[in-house]
């Protein structure tokens, strides 16, 4: 039950674009067509996983007995980063095709706050076990994908309408996001 | 200017370089703002309870108690306040997650005799503007110096004697029945 | 339950107002000018000079190529100029201009020959006559006969399906064609049949010709070979594609033919014009046009003779009308307007249709509403108002995966929408850019 | 210094010298080369990715003037000259120098030369309303007038003149990149060198039937009447259905054909006028001498002038 | 020949006399019933309200055109008019006019004309304009003149909650539905209107009559009305079969806060509704669902607003994958 | 290779022309997730920019140090360690701005403004244009922050850095201050300020 109100609280109620403005970057920046935004989604559950994975042991297992907790931001970064190359190699000599796929979308993942976002967030849970944080990171990269798919559907929609001149681009962009996020609000209180 | 070569010893050396000046300077930055910041920490929760329990020179955080309870989920504070080694009163964290938006958290300070010295909110998540407006003095102001046994918490809807705040009957019941739990631990443990 | 195709369509004001006239055969005109591009395909070439006097009948135009056809004269007389003339595309096309020999009596011979039934020909001269005689698609396409019967070894055919559904609002040439002349195109399945190897027709007609259904029932009482089967009234029924559907249950494939699922379709008219090709060595070079309008003084369906300008049938029919505003080559869905009245009657034209007033106007076209009655309405399966929006802002790459080339230009997604949208004037130009750009990538 | 600040330092270093041993074997293995020089050369380039070089955009170009050899047939239309040839002399590589070009309008067909005699009704658009036919006149190779040329030039090179229905080329605008040519369905849009002063001599009619029919449906039509090319002594005309046209490499701007067309169809630009034959001699000797020509002549003046003093203007 | 030029046009060159302002003016039409209860029940109130949004959505859409965009202004299409009738009926009768006005500006300036106008926009304007004022101006936007007692004055009118409202609050300070059903009206009471709520959604006889209307007339197919009331009606059957003291019947749940006045009038919002047959189910159920998990666990004891936006959201998406089956694609599968 | 800058030029494009929160879209999410009031979004904008003047002074002076394969993680360690000083630093002395930014603050890390900043201008230029850059890419964040967290203020809860201007019972536009007014209202701010600029610098 805890986790399922978890994954309810991120994907709908606190979601992570539209109510906690995380990763707001990729979500306007990689979400003009639905395919790209597949992408971005899919790196992002991968990436966001495992550096939470990565964070939280770091936290748990060093900073915590260190008593460096106030490390916790550099570190992780530096995790987050060094993470992200490696999948980024990883993949391309694994799975080239998954590579063509997701691999544009890595670096700018790297600048994605969502994913420290999360890291920091899921260490802050409480009385979090791993496998809290892990579930907590999925659904927030779900979560994310939501917002981001539904967000690049709207997108391309738009670009068959004629915007006004003065709200094209960046304006009008907001404003759907603006109203997305106005739509979930119907979901407060679910938890 | 050249830029450096981007041969293994470089790399390695460069970032270890800038670890290494990087870890000396924010492990200094700590060192410096630890105390503050501990005491900035310890500040706020005494300020929560100076600001619901009369005066007192103890350190009440020290000696706090914690009290399992099956109504709520973690287990309720309670914080002893004396003044010259005399109970002067104590403050109880009291909650109730039946608010508009969940959980209100609220740390209600009384008298030795039961009466409510002050109410203070420490956590919430209502309606900006709506239900936050239990924190303003108008709402608070009918608590102060009422003594639960005698005063109804419920709101005058449901026939007690708290004036509802406007358009959020809902936090203010929520609210009432925080201060009623905490009353009720507060008698329990006296 | 009548027949239909399952998804789409519409039902316009049929306003078939000269269903019940007889058709008449009008006087050969002065001049007949006669397109060298009639059909679908390479145009024919000009065999004949100026000055140089010619038969009816005689060839004035020899097949260009494979997909193309010959042309022969519609009338005895003299070729006075080779020239360029309007024609229904709207562009002067290279015509043959031949003035009628007025003594010459073979103009005015009641052509009209008596029914023969019985096949003499063999297979292979079946085909070779309908190649000769310049036998095209009298549906609309004008696709060259011959090439569509030429049937590769590797495809089996099992079914004729006769188009006499005529779903046009206003035409009524099929019609008349079918109830004047049921046992030649009888006759004309029969030889179909026999030149294919088949031994299944359908003869499939829209509900609002019941006198055509009665009688054709009524002359194949004992033939179990040919079926006649009522359609439900639904534009566009007799598109092949969906009369297949209809009438076989049988699906073309995506940008296939009714080859591919074993069917050939050919219209009534081009039955009856094997039949007289078959039977007596008859060219094309006449057939029934319905001449009509709302205010047309005396509507009428007409054999006509290829090439007589539009202005003779009008005349016939009393006159332009005053408040005339568009003349349409075919009817409302699918004709093409002309440019002026000069433009001649080719193989393709099965009506004259006269509009005025208001009725010729299109209104202001407003956004759309989204309101889905173009996506309800399309036979296809398509989305109109997409595909007109991605080839308004040049999308046609997107456009080509939402196949636009798989629409057959009905026109039901623009008679639908309330918004007066002209989607299919975009979605057409978006095909035609398509082509270009495939032609384009081909070449590559 | 403290314990906590030894544990920071030693922490970080450790962190640090991971990821800088991680990154260089990535460095290492999987190496991919990419010629800086593409950069640098899509940084001349204007950036304006209008593909006028046929290739899909600058920074594609870019890879292509890099990767072949020989670029003297790769060409920038906007950048022109100057670009190509600090391209050249980046990569040294040859560049041919090409002259430049401006679009001009083959049809002078304005609606008072030019009856309407029917009305087309539908989306406003030359390459819709050519699906459906020739045009609203009876000259089935003129100007539609409905300004596609007009949509698909990026450079806000050419107008839509009201008054005669044609659109309108600045010159000093056009960068020559051909949109409007591919943009034409008529093809009546050429590129012709633009000469000192901007000096152009061109016949502007693509009409190619028979001067009767040409002259009934267009009162400045070429009417293949041969007497340019008669009096041409550099032989630069050619003669072909019933159309003059004039080579532009051949021509020496002499002015002699101008005179002679009965039509006027051979337009003449910015030359300075002409002090010994005012306008109304030109119209001397032909039949139709209608008031509504001369104005017209006057108008043709002017949407010449016009966007020349337009851009200086701005 | 007449002295006009003949005209040249692509096929067709026949046209059936439906327009998109006959549309709108039909939804109109349909929403008159329903009008004239909530005259009958909220007074003079009713009228002020409507008249007020219907004129300063006009108003705002003729000014954004005619100075914003600079565009033809087209407000006789029938479809401000028609957004400002429904902003109305969403509104309580005794909103204060500047938060009428405030939600007119939001539902066409932001929601619609910012998106290009008619057609354009994604999400439902009228909805987006009462969502805005229902979160901004919460107090106003859920005291409602409580009906009957106050027909035809509107000075002094007593609020109360809606019969949702009742409940919602009940059910959380422990009361049952047996306690609650002597605090809500009664079934007939809310079948013909008689009840607490926004102007224009109480009376359900009167939608019912609008919305069989807009299915006669074929504005509206039956799938989004259908599917969404359907979908409602089983899941809140479940949820009270298995505790009836703790859920609401169905039955008030189809009645009350605006199910009936959302699955006829704006759920089927031509604009921000899936292109086929097979989306509008999909979007209807899903409308279906979301409202009932607002209303049974969310904050809110009202859902079909949020609900609809909400799917809304997702329509270009549902279009992207639910296409008509094309003619002659290899995969043979029935189309609803 | 540095070329000569026109400094005043380098310190405004930051604010107009090459406005982070406008124009660019750098630094989206504490631009709307911490900008619920005017004096949240100066404090933000503050710490921002002292994290990225502070880490463009050091990457301009050490930019030729830095062998290009390790460039983006040592850039990272230097951002990271200014802002987990602001993080201390905050805590400890002004810890009610600490509580308001929350997450933000760890979170300007990964402030694409800051790393862009440093990737594309400080590892370019020398250190006075970088410390300019910095300013003028800084203040323009500042601004943006502010005038937005004011507009949301204003709206939503009828005040302006907390001082109130209207009753305490008044109604304001409370949806402001919750997450869909932060899109919103800067959506229609980014509109007025293209309009603006477009206007006063063309
Ligand atoms: C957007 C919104 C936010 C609300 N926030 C609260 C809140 O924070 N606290 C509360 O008690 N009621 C809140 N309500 C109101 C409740 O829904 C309910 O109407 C109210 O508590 C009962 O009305 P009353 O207080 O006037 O009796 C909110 C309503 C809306 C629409
Ligand atoms: C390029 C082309 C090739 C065709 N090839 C054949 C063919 O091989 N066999 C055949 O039966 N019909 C063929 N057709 C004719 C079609 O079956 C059909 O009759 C024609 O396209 C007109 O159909 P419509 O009037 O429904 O558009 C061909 C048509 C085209 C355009
Ligand atoms: C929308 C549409 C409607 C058509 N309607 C008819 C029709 O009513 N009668 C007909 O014979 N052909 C009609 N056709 C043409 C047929 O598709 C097909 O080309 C014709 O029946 C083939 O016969 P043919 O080769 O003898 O012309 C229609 C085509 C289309 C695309
Ligand atoms: C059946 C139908 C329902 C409609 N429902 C709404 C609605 O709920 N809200 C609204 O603002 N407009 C509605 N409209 C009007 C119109 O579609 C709306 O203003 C557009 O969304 C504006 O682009 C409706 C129109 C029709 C035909
Ligand atoms: S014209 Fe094409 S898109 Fe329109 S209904 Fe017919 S087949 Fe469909
Ligand atoms: S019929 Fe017209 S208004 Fe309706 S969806 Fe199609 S294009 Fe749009
Ligand atoms: S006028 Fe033509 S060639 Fe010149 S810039 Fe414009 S589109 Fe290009
Ligand atoms: S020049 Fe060509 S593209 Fe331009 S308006 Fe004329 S016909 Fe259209
Ligand atoms: S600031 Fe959050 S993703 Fe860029």
């Amino acid at each position: 039950m805890e986790y399922i109100i978890i994954i309810i609280a991120a994907i709908f109620v606190n979601n992570i674009v539209l109510a906690q403005f995380l990763g707001i970057c990729p979500f306007l920046g990689v979400s003009s067509k639905v395919s790209t935004s597949v992408g971005m989604s899919g790196a992002v559950l991968f990436v966001m996983t495992i550096a939470t994975i990565a964070s939280y042991l770091l936290h748990q297992y060093i900073l915590i007995p260190l008593g460096l907790d106030y490390l916790r931001t550099i570190t992780f970064i530096l995790v987050i980063a060094a993470l992200v190359q490696m999948v980024e190699i990883i993949l391309k000599k694994v799975s080239p095709p998954l590579y063509k796929a997701l691999g544009v979308f890595l670096p700018l993942i790297t600048t994605n706050c969502a994913v420290l976002g999360v890291a920091i967030l899921a260490i802050g849970l409480e009385d979090g076990s791993l496998l809290k944080a892990v579930i907590f990171a999925i659904a927030n990269s779900i979560g994310f994908a939501l917002a981001i798919i539904v967000f690049a559907s709207i997108r391309e929609q738009l670009e068959l309408a004629n915007i006004p001149e003065g709200m094209k681009g960046v304006p009008i962009n907001l404003l759907v996001a603006g109203l997305l996020s106005l739509a979930f609000l119907g979901f407060t209180g679910l938890v | 200017m050249r830029k450096k070569e981007s041969t293994f010893i470089n790399m390695v050396l460069s970032l270890m370089v800038i670890t290494i000046v990087a870890g000396f300077s924010l492990g200094f930055v700590n060192d410096l703002t630890k105390g503050p910041k501990a005491k900035a920490k310890l500040e706020r929760k005494i300020s929560a309870l100076k600001l619901v329990l009369p005066e007192f020179d103890n350190n009440p955080v020290a000696e706090k108690k914690l009290i399992k309870s099956d109504k709520v989920k973690d287990s309720i504070e309670i914080y002893t306040a004396l003044l010259n080694n005399e109970f002067v009163g104590s403050a109880v964290v009291g909650s109730s997650n039946k608010g508009f938006s969940g959980l209100i958290k609220i740390m209600v300070g009384f008298n030795p005799d039961g009466q409510i010295q002050n109410i203070a909110v420490l956590e919430q998540k209502e309606t900006p503007g709506l239900g936050t407006k239990m924190k303003d003095e108008k709402f608070l102001k009918q608590f102060r110096g009422k003594d639960p046994s005698s005063f109804n918490l419920k709101v005058t809807k449901d026939g007690g004697e708290v004036d509802a705040i406007t358009g959020s009957t809902i936090t203010s019941r929520a609210f009432g029945e925080a201060t009623q739990l905490a009353y009720d631990e507060f008698i329990k443990n006296k | 339950m009548l027949k239909t195709f399952p998804k789409g369509g519409i039902h316009p004001p049929e306003n078939k107002i000269t269903a019940s006239k007889p058709i008449k055969r009008l006087d050969p005109p002065k001049v007949v000018y006669v397109p060298i591009s009639q059909h679908i395909g390479i145009p024919s070439k000009i065999i004949v000079e100026r000055k140089e006097k010619v038969t009816i009948g005689q060839i004035i135009a020899k097949s260009g190529g494979y997909v193309s056809s010959n042309i022969h004269s519609p009338v005895a007389g003299t070729v006075t100029k080779l020239d360029k003339i309007f024609d229904s595309s709207g562009y002067k096309k290279q015509c043959i201009v031949i003035r009628t020999d007025l003594k010459d009596q073979s103009n005015f011979e009641l052509i009209d020959s008596p029914l023969k039934t019985d096949i003499q020909l063999s297979k292979k001269d079946i085909l070779q006559h309908i190649t000769d005689y310049g036998i095209v698609g009298l549906g609309g396409a004008t696709f060259p006969s011959h090439v569509k019967l030429n049937i590769k070894k590797d495809k089996h055919i099992d079914c004729l399906i006769i188009n006499g559904v005529e779903c046009e609002p206003y035409l009524t040439a099929d019609h008349r064609l079918m109830l004047e002349k049921a046992e030649e195109i009888l006759v004309g399945i029969e030889i179909l049949m026999f030149a294919l190897h088949i031994d299944k027709a359908i003869i499939g007609i829209e509900n609002n010709k019941k006198n055509a259904i009665a009688n054709f029932k009524e002359l194949t009482k004992n033939n179990d070979k040919i079926q006649v089967a009522a359609l439900k009234i639904k534009y566009p029924q007799g598109s092949e594609k969906q009369l297949v559907r209809a009438l076989l249950k049988r699906e073309v494939p995506k940008n296939g033919l009714p080859l591919d699922v074993g069917v050939i379709v050919h219209n009534v008219g081009t039955i009856f014009a094997i039949y007289e090709a078959v039977q007596y060595n008859k060219p094309l070079t006449e057939r029934v046009v319905t001449v009509t309008g709302k205010t047309i003084k005396d509507p009428s369906n007409f054999w006509v003779k290829i090439g007589t300008p539009v202005i003779d049938l009008i005349n016939e029919v009393g006159g332009l009308p005053e408040d005339t505003r568009k003349i349409l080559n075919g009817g409302p869905m699918m004709g093409k307007a002309i440019k002026n009245t000069d433009v001649p009657v080719a193989k393709g034209t099965s009506g004259i249709l006269v509009i005025s007033k208001e009725e010729a106007e299109r209104k202001k076209c407003t956004n759309c509403i989204r309101c889905n009655e173009c996506v309800f309405v399309c036979p296809m399966g398509l989305e109109p108002y997409l595909l007109m929006n991605l080839t308004e802002k040049k999308m046609y790459e997107t456009a080509l995966n939402e196949d636009i080339t798989t629409c057959i230009e009905c026109g039901s997604c623009s008679y639908v929408c309330p918004s007066h949208r002209p989607l299919l004037d975009y979605i057409r130009f978006g095909k035609s850019i398509i082509k270009t750009l495939e032609i384009a990538k081909d070449k590559k | 210094m403290t314990v906590s600040i030894i544990y920071s330092v030693l922490l970080l270093t450790s962190l640090g010298i991971i990821a800088a041993i991680i990154l260089y074997v990535v460095s290492k293995k999987f190496y991919v080369y990419e010629d800086p020089l593409i950069t640098e050369v899509e940084e001349i380039l204007p950036a304006a990715n209008c593909a006028g070089c046929g290739s899909p955009g600058c920074r594609s170009f870019a890879e292509k003037l890099v990767s072949t050899e020989d670029i003297s047939d790769l060409f920038c239309p906007v950048g022109g000259n100057d670009v190509m040839e600090s391209i050249a002399n980046l990569l040294g590589k040859e560049v041919t120098k090409k002259d430049p070009t401006v679009a001009v309008l083959l049809c002078q067909g304005s609606c008072d030369m030019r009856p309407k005699t029917t009305q087309f009704q539908g989306p406003d658009s030359c390459a819709i309303s050519a699906l459906v036919f020739s045009g609203e006149t009876d000259c089935q190779y003129g100007c539609l007038g409905k300004g596609d040329c007009v949509d698909a030039c990026l450079f806000d090179a050419m107008y839509m003149d009201k008054d005669t229905g044609l659109p309108v080329i600045i010159t000093d605008k056009c960068t020559s990149c051909g949109a409007c040519v591919e943009a034409c369905p008529k093809n009546i849009i050429e590129m012709r060198p633009k000469n000192k002063r901007d000096l152009k001599i061109y016949v502007g009619c693509m009409n190619e039937d028979k001067g009767g029919i040409a002259k009934r449906a267009c009162a400045v039509a070429c009417i293949g009447c041969s007497k340019c090319f008669d009096i041409c002594p550099k032989d630069a005309i050619t003669m072909e259905n019933n159309l003059a046209y004039i080579d532009a490499q051949l021509c020496t701007l002499c002015r002699k054909c101008v005179d002679v067309c009965p039509t006027h169809s051979i337009v003449e630009t910015n030359f300075p006028p002409r002090k010994k034959k005012p306008i109304s001699t030109i119209t001397k000797g032909k039949k139709i001498d209608s008031p509504s020509k001369e104005k017209y002549i006057d108008k043709k003046v002017k949407a010449i002038v016009e966007p020349l003093k337009s851009n200086n203007d701005a | 020949m007449s002295t006009k030029p003949i005209i040249i046009s692509a096929s067709p060159h026949v046209h059936s006399d439906r327009t998109s302002k006959k549309l709108m003016y039909d939804v109109v039409i349909a929403l008159i019933p329903a009008f004239l209860v909530s005259l009958y029940v909220f007074g003079i109130g009713a009228l002020i309200v409507t008249a007020v949004a219907v004129i300063s959505c006009i108003l705002f859409e003729y000014l954004i055109q005619k100075y914003l965009l600079k565009a033809t202004v087209t407000i006789n299409d029938g479809s401000a008019l028609l957004t400002g009738i429904l902003l109305a009926f969403n509104l309580p009768s005794n909103l204060p006019i500047w938060m009428i006005i405030v939600g007119s500006l939001v539902a066409i300036g932001v929601a619609k004309m910012s998106f290009g106008g008619l057609g354009f926009n994604i999400f439902n304007p009228a909805l987006v304009g009462r969502v805005f004022l229902l979160i901004s101006f919460p107090v106003q936007m859920t005291m409602w003149p409580t009906a009957l007692e106050n027909q035809t004055k509107i000075a002094d009118a007593v609020t109360g909650a809606t019969p949702l409202g009742i409940i919602k609050e009940g059910l959380q300070f422990g009361e049952t539905m047996t306690d609650l059903s002597y605090k809500i009206p009664t079934n007939l009471d809310m079948f013909l209107g008689f009840t607490g709520g926004s102007l224009g959604e109480m009376s359900i006889i009167a939608l019912l009559i609008g919305g069989l209307y807009l299915i006669y007339k074929k504005v509206i197919t039956w799938h989004i009305p259908v599917t969404m009331l359907f979908t409602m009606a089983v899941i809140t059957g479940i949820f009270w079969m298995i505790n009836p003291e703790q859920y609401a019947n169905p039955l008030i749940h189809l009645l009350s806060g605006g199910a009936i006045l959302g699955a006829f009038f704006m759920a089927t919002d031509l604009v921000t509704s899936p292109m086929t047959k097979k989306g509008m189910v999909i979007f209807a159920f899903s409308i279906g669902l979301i409202t009932v998990v607002i209303r049974l666990f969310g904050a809110y004891p009202e859902g079909v607003s949020f609900a609809i936006i909400i799917m809304n959201a997702f329509v270009p998406l549902i279009n992207k994958y639910f296409k008509p089956r094309r003619f002659g694609s290899k995969i043979k599968s029935k189309i609803i | 290779m540095t070329k000569n800058i026109d400094q005043k030029q380098n310190f405004l494009k930051g604010i107009i022309k090459e406005n982070p929160v406008f124009i660019m879209l750098l630094g989206m999410c504490p631009t709307l997730g911490v900008t619920s009031s005017a004096f949240n979004g100066l404090g933000m904008g503050v710490a921002t920019l002292f994290v990225l003047l502070m880490s463009n002074i050091v990457v301009s002076l050490i930019k030729t140090q830095i062998p290009s394969k390790v460039r983006i993680p040592a850039f990272i360690i230097i951002i990271a360690s200014f802002v987990t000083i602001v993080e201390m630093v905050l805590e400890a002395f002004i810890p009610f701005l600490y509580e308001q930014l929350g997450i933000f603050i760890p979170l300007i890390v990964v402030n694409c403004l800051i790393l862009g900043r440093a990737e594309s201008f400080a590892s370019k230029n020398n250190l006075w244009s970088s410390i300019v850059d910095a300013l003028g890419m800084g203040i323009g964040f500042i601004i943006a922050l502010t005038v937005l967290g004011a507009t949301r203020e204003i709206l939503g809860s009828g005040s302006i850095f907390e001082m109130k201007f209207v009753s305490e019972d008044a109604n304001t536009f409370i949806l402001f201050i919750l997450p869909p007014g932060a899109f919103i209202a800067l959506a229609y701010l980014s509109v007025l300020f293209n309009k603006i600029s477009i206007k006063t610098f063309s």
